[in-house]
């Protein structure tokens, strides 16, 4: 029998945020993943970065496709409407559902089997359209809810457990999103609390799709020798691309820089981001440049964390489409259905 | 088929010795992209305009240029307006189908034809206009590439000279073809005009056929099915639009974004009341299509058989997780990509159980312009009131040919949402459970995502849940959910439109049909009583699942004939598949599949067949 | 379903007042990834090993750890091998779940238990046995972490005191699980042992239940549906095997790599005479099992629901061109993801017709093992000859669950390629047509690609095409080919595999039945024999389309049961659909579609209820 | 009534190229596209190649999806084997058919919309398993067949006749191919004959994923002020990326060189490819160049035409499946079903 309470009521005792809200509202059910999985620190970062940005949990949704990445919106955010869709499709479902009511803000959660396998197609064109939505990929290049075979992001030469080797070159979901046209794209670890914590907050502020690929390590079938999705792995080879740190509602501090110093770039709702830039004159907002330092890193056998690439100039597929500023769901009657002298104006012109 | 059918035919033709008035079946061929369809619509349209009931039936190739196309335009007093088999008049344009097509047509009717293709001397039984098209554009369009494109124009002249349409109708349909091309259409008119004096000078004139005024298409109009489909759309108040193009279903979403346009964007702050979209493929777009009306939108999309097959998925999704959204399959000939410019109803058996597992879907069948656009408004307010899928069953006949039809009804009712609970009527609940069936009806209530206040959110999923939407793999919640998702499906019988049922005096039995089967069958009725002293009844199934007006209908009758436009009889085999054996043991399967629209000639000569067979101790 | 299903539990308690013997049913309780597999599995075997039949099925959530799983162990003299209702036996080790599970006992029925549970206070009517779990591990096992995982195994030992398991056959069973892990092997052997030896001095003994030794396992197996179908695969030859991982059909596929690793590295050439793709979906997985049985491999996919759902496009196009595949549906409960550790056969309707238009498909449907790993073969077989894809249509309680079988028998007839022309059978041909009907059997010839002979190449397409493979929009040549579709698919109605039947003396009614209904119907045709003095005849289906034996035992009997485990009672319509009204009327539809694998109560229970209301005259 | 002759009987009577096989059997039956439809002189381009190459026609299969382009194999090599799937998913069947005889040629045509739209999940796995197969993508940046709506290689800020405007960036197929690790990445443009001609024979010459995007204007649909892949926009626009010549059967020339220079890629048949290197040190086997080249270059608005990248040596997907030399589909009964012994070793495992 499941557990009788339906609703997370809100709870005056805990902690409110300044918008009033208390933590409760933002945590979710109690996760059926795995002790230790790398999920489950994500859905926490997820909790205290919605929490701390004050944003009301019920004009959140959170969305997600299938595995056990993609159950975890169940454990974050009770008090958000959420949406579990079909594997490797929650990029039309998030699409339709902002289109219904942009006044939504969305974060979805999806995996690397669900994004780059049977996904990619949704993947790449959710890219090209600049929906304004979180996307989070907790990859952990395996398929983990189906019993750990390789996904389109496990490395290359690496081993399942029976021993069977992977002989494909992985998925940078990273650099494609860069290529479509993703105007925020950014890869952290979900041991990392502090790097992906500013990231989450970055992407929750950005107006346009935010990609972040999270590297969530999957301690069941991808934690072992062989595989460099492991935790020992990627604390081993993880390099920061740059200090990422978040600072809310600040002054806006010019983006106009010189390499090796760092940067603030203004997001739509005024607060800013800070990134320590790359010697290598590395800017975040030179598309060629980011997947060229990404390929090259890559090539050297390299992890890179951090923000790789924004752009909050960009139309977002709102604006794109002259979208009432409204929610389209709920318009009402005199909105949606036009006149009957409209109809007359019509039939006439076909008689 | 063939004997009795001809036996039909033969009897029409014997019957025609005198002129017959405001009766006849014209047969354009022409090569795809040449431009005939200007001319051909303006041919439609001149005898529409002289009050003539008068239907165009295009049968075009899958490609863009150069294939065999044919256009038939019937006009007829009585406003049959179904495909006959037989035609009256050719006009032959294509080299490529002129001896294939002249072969076709019966001893003594008239084939006009470009005078290069010398057809005359193969037949000696049909009376021939040979016109020399070429010569007779050159003296106005100097430019050849152009020429090509009027010289089709010019056998609208002809005809009109040939059967009696009125030159001023014939310019102002031409001019309505060409509504912001003056120069156009006074070169188009030129050219027909040449036409009428070419015929009036050097062709003979016959009385076999003969158009008169007359005032049976007053206050009426002319539209394709997809564009009425897109209308009624426009009027639901639709807000979230996705698509995939394909043929026939392109030109429903192309319409709509013109009317959505034209009409939709908000006057006040310059910005569009509705989104569209041109999803990556049929999923992403049914996905977008579910997304959105979970989040509280009037959500569409159109296609066609392939398109349907990949919606498998999400139409599962949407079905178990209870999403309401409406999807448009203009049916065309199937399996696989099949024959993408040919009509078919092929796709209900595997409409209706569209996705694997214990899946069920609604669907609406319009058989008119006017049904599909009020369908379309149903549509919405179904799927909103069942939380689920609705599919409207249309067809390329009706989607991409032209019809004549009544001017649309302004919506009489309020659009209507359905279950949905706002944050004061939550307030006031003690409680809120998604997927509790509160109403005994099988229908939950819903929120919406955004809404304010603490019961709202829930967490929607196409795996296991209870009635207040948590997760849960129970098999006694699961029994309680999809037993109360049948009950939803009873519950739609009752809100689904019902069929028409028309009915005779002493019939002997009745016929179940449904989409644009519709046509064929009005004439065919009349004929079985005027020719054959056979009075019938007829019941046009108008959704799935089944009202019990077929029911009672079956009962009625002591047999009922069943017809489908596509192999497996799948209308027939979904009623099988509701009733009990005394029904089922009335009911008589006819069955077409050829990809033409269903002519009333096929009709008849099933029944009478079946009605020999039958006399005959079958 | 209560009432009377309680009735002949009550009936069955009631006759346990001496020791039963070889007659038990032991459910453990456990969490998921707590190592409990291997236990239950050694447990089960060491039933088997004494030569009792015995049928393990696993009741597991879908996640990877942590929440509620079962494990139900059927022994049973008479080979019953069916799920029963009623629990002998509960070892409960999951908090979680254990007061649930307890209440859910009857009266008088043996619970073992993790001491810390004190489960001994909730009833009295229960006799209990205490267990501290950790402690006895803690002296064997030091490391913390380890000692979760042998944890379990202890209850192996305390079991088989108590019923009467022999050590030495768990001991051995437990060395079967860790084959190449003699320390691992050790080390759970002393775990069981120390657990027997604490049941043997601590524990009372108990006289309800005891395991006796005897010979009807001699020479069987056990083997799960999944592993006996990728055998079957491998036997048969199969070339190309592509997938897209999904519970419950993964393990089919990960079995027949193991075996194509292991038998089809060519010994002279140390390369591959076989490919695995593991493809990026679904709809890949189905385009390269059609890609590869065109160019001749014998080319599989596995999948379940979901899968089958987004197969539907490439479904009608192999269809429609006419290529050869196999497709296993392990089928899990839909709708949707539903719940996709449970078992249904949930996927008839929508995979005989999957895909628009007029596609039909042909399901295999096996109840065992061994019917798994033959139909592989002739799945194989039929899908060449016929050069359709052959859905089998296995389900999760089949292809997952352990087994007792009969060894499988090598393949007695060579491998058949269907109708293949080769270049030098070309040559001697006046004509190739590859869609002709030579034989009017329905099934044309084909070539393959390669093939060096200028009559082999054809143009393969989802589109229109006539007998020469040539595009075609004609529509008689249209009608031509899918009359000849339809021909073929009454070829294979003769091909498939014939339904077995079985017969009892003045049969009252007939059951039908198929997949694995099998086992609660064999049980239950016993008990209404011998309990209820009811005769029975049984069919069992094995393939769609139906064959005539089908019909004719429909005409043997008054009425016959139909048996399907879902909702929509999918293949009691789909034979609605085929036969006509007076064997639909003979046809009584059962249904069941909780997910569990089905029992034998369920099913006593729904044919008396249907054998009382008819008594009543319903 | 469609014609009644169904094969392409030999005509030793017209010229037999080198292999012996007269032009004839290379040909296709006559084209149903709109005259001066790009497709169609690619399928003439290909006619030549296959000739000029002298590849055994009946050794060949070509595949496609569904739309105009996926029309044209019905145009070019009659005497070949041919399979028009559904829409988007030949990469697949191509998969399926190579692998069940991989001595097989394999040549498949798409279309933009049946690649980058519907099929671009497909073309992404492809990509990445260097399946051996010519990928010929008839890019005209529309839907030709369902009468010219935009695809996703349509140009931002390009419009329909009917006056929509294109909101979205086009996807670069080239750069997607390249970073998901396609070993022969090239673009051309169906009007340039002699550079369509080389780079054919190259990607026929390859083995590996050979992927061609040819830009092939569609006459009726996207000829017009607005698209930018109209005939005139691309004769105005277009560059060459380096000159390209195919010297078949030459002696082999080294790798190695300067920039400015010439480079001979030596193919697996052993036939060459002849490279004029980009004075900005383009090299042909530079992933991560190639990459920012194409990027930088599209960046500025040029069309870049020429062979991307090559590698020859890459593993494919025969080689990494360790595949039996003779087409699986036709290995006899011996090969495929294991002996009795097997069958009791395995039964006895399992008591
Ligand atoms: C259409 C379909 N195919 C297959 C599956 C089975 N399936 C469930 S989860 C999953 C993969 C999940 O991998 P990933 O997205 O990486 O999530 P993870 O479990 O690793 O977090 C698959 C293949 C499914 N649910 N639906
Ligand atoms: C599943 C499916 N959806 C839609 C269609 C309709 N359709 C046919 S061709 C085509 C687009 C073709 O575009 P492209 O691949 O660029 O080829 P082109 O005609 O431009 O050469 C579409 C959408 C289809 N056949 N199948
Ligand atoms: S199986 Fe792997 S991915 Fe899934 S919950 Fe466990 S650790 Fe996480
Ligand atoms: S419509 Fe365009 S793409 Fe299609 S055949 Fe014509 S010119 Fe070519
Ligand atoms: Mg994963
Ligand atoms: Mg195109």
């Amino acid at each position: 029998m499941a557990d009788r309470q339906k609703v997370v009521t809100p709870n005056p005792a805990l902690k409110l945020n300044q918008a009033g809200f208390d933590l409760g509202l933002y945590k979710g059910g109690k996760t059926t993943l795995c002790a230790g999985c790398g999920h489950n620190a994500i859905s926490e970062r997820i909790v205290s970065a919605f929490y701390e940005m004050n944003i009301d949990p019920y004009s959140v949704v959170k969305l997600s496709g299938i595995g056990c990445s993609s159950k975890s919106p169940a454990y974050f955010l009770s008090a958000s409407h959420g949406f579990n869709a079909v594997h490797g499709r929650m990029p039309s479902v998030a699409t339709g559902a902002l289109l219904a009511n942009r006044t939504l803000l969305g974060i979805g959660v999806s995996g690397d089997g669900d994004t780059a396998s049977i996904g990619i197609g949704q993947f790449v064109h959710l890219m090209r359209r600049n929906l304004p939505l979180v996307y989070i990929i907790e990859d952990n290049g395996c398929y983990g809810l189906t019993k750990g075979q390789f996904s389109a992001t496990a490395d290359i030469g690496s081993t399942l457990k029976t021993g069977v080797v992977n002989d494909f070159q992985p998925i940078d979901t990273c650099v494609l999103a860069i290529e479509l046209g993703a105007t925020f794209v950014a890869r952290s670890f979900s041991g990392d609390k502090k790097q992906l914590l500013s990231i989450l907050k970055a992407a929750i502020a950005h107006r346009g799709t935010a990609m972040i690929d999270v590297i969530s390590p999957c301690v069941t079938f991808n934690d072992h020798e062989g595989s460099t999705k492991s935790y020992a792995y990627v604390q081993e080879h993880e390099e920061y691309f740059g200090e990422v740190s978040f600072v809310p509602y600040f002054e806006e501090i010019n983006v106009d820089y010189e390499p090796g110093e760092t940067v603030n770039v203004t997001m739509h709702d005024g607060s800013q981001l800070l990134l320590s830039k790359l010697p290598e004159n590395y800017s975040p907002n030179n598309r060629a440049e980011s997947i060229q330092k990404l390929i090259e890193r890559r090539t050297q056998g390299e992890l890179v964390t951090g923000i790789f690439y924004v752009n909050p100039e960009e139309q977002n597929l709102f604006d794109r489409l002259n979208l009432d500023d409204a929610p389209l769901g709920t318009l009402p009657q005199e909105k949606v259905r036009p006149k009957p002298e409209a109809l007359d104006e019509l039939m006439a012109e076909l008689m | 088929m063939n004997t009795i059918g001809d036996k039909i035919q033969n009897k029409v033709s014997e019957t025609s010795v005198q002129t017959k008035i405001n009766d006849i079946v014209i047969h354009v061929a022409t090569a795809n992209g040449s431009g005939s369809q200007s001319a051909n619509t303006a041919l439609l349209r001149s005898i529409f305009q002289m009050g003539i009931p008068v239907s165009g039936k295009n049968l075009f190739p899958s490609n863009i240029q150069g294939l065999p196309t044919w256009f038939t335009i019937r006009a007829n007093k009585h406003g049959y307006v179904a495909r006959r088999d037989q035609i009256d008049l050719l006009v032959a344009m294509n080299p490529e189908t002129a001896t294939d097509d002249l072969f076709k047509m019966q001893p003594g009717s008239l084939v006009v034809y470009d005078e290069p293709l010398k057809l005359d001397s193969l037949r000696d039984d049909i009376e021939f206009y040979p016109v020399p098209f070429n010569e007779l554009v050159k003296e106005i369009v100097p430019n050849a590439k152009l020429r090509k494109l009027v010289r089709n124009i010019v056998y609208n002249g002809i005809v009109a000279k040939l059967i009696g349409i009125e030159m001023a109708e014939v310019e102002e349909a031409i001019r309505k073809q060409f509504p912001n091309k003056p120069k156009a259409a006074a070169l188009n008119i030129q050219a027909a005009q040449i036409g009428f004096e070419f015929a009036a000078e050097k062709l003979p004139s016959q009385d076999k056929f003969r158009l008169e005024r007359m005032d049976k298409t007053k206050g009426k109009i002319i539209i394709d099915g997809n564009a009425a489909a897109a209308l009624g759309c426009l009027f639901a108040g639709v807000t979230v639009v996705t698509w995939y193009p394909i043929t026939p279903s392109s030109s429903l979403i192309e319409s709509l974004i013109d009317y959505l346009r034209r009409y939709r964007i908000d006057p006040e702050t310059g910005k569009a009341t509705f989104a569209v979209i041109q999803a990556e493929d049929e999923i992403a777009a049914l996905g977008m299509v579910v997304g959105a009306g979970w989040a509280g939108a009037r959500s569409m999309t159109a296609t066609s058989g392939p398109g349907i097959s990949l919606m498998s998925e999400f139409s599962g999704l949407a079905y178990f997780a209870e999403i309401p959204g409406v999807v448009f399959d203009v049916q065309r000939v199937g399996p696989s990509t099949g024959l993408p410019t040919r009509t078919m109803q092929g796709d209900l058996l595997s409409t209706a159980f569209l996705s694997h597992g214990d899946t069920k879907n609604v669907m609406l069948l319009p058989s008119s312009p006017e049904e599909i656009y009020e369908m379309a408004g149903q549509a919405f307010d179904l799927a909103e009131q069942l939380q689920s899928l609705v599919f409207v069953m249309s067809d390329l006949d009706l989607g991409m040919n032209n019809w004549m039809a009544d001017p649309f009804r302004y919506p009489e009712n309020p659009i209507n949402r359905g279950k949905v609970l706002t944050a004061e009527q939550l307030e006031k609940l003690d409680d809120f459970g998604r997927y509790k069936d509160v109403d005994g009806d099988g229908i939950p209530y819903r929120t919406l995502a955004g809404t304010k206040h603490h019961k709202a959110p829930y967490f929607t999923r196409g795996t296991g849940h209870d009635e207040y939407a948590r997760y849960s793999e129970d098999h006694q919640n699961f029994e309680v959910l999809l037993n109360r998702l049948n009950k939803k499906f009873e519950t739609a019988r009752k809100l689904v439109p019902k069929p028409v049922v028309e009915k005779m005096e002493n019939a002997k039995f009745g016929i179940v049909a449904y989409g644009t089967s519709h046509y064929p069958i009005v004439e065919v009725r009349d004929a079985l009583q005027k020719q054959h002293g056979l009075a019938t009844d007829y019941l046009r199934l108008r959704a799935y699942p089944f009202t019990e007006e077929l029911a009672a209908f079956i009962d009625q009758h002591e047999y009922v004939y069943v017809i489908d436009q596509n192999r497996d009889a799948q209308m027939y085999q979904l009623m099988k598949i509701d009733f009990g054996t005394k029904r089922i043991g009335k009911m008589r399967s006819l069955i077409n599949f050829d990809g033409l629209p269903l002519s009333s000639d096929r009709v008849l000569s099933l029944i009478l067949n079946e009605e020999k067979d039958s006399k005959n101790g079958r």
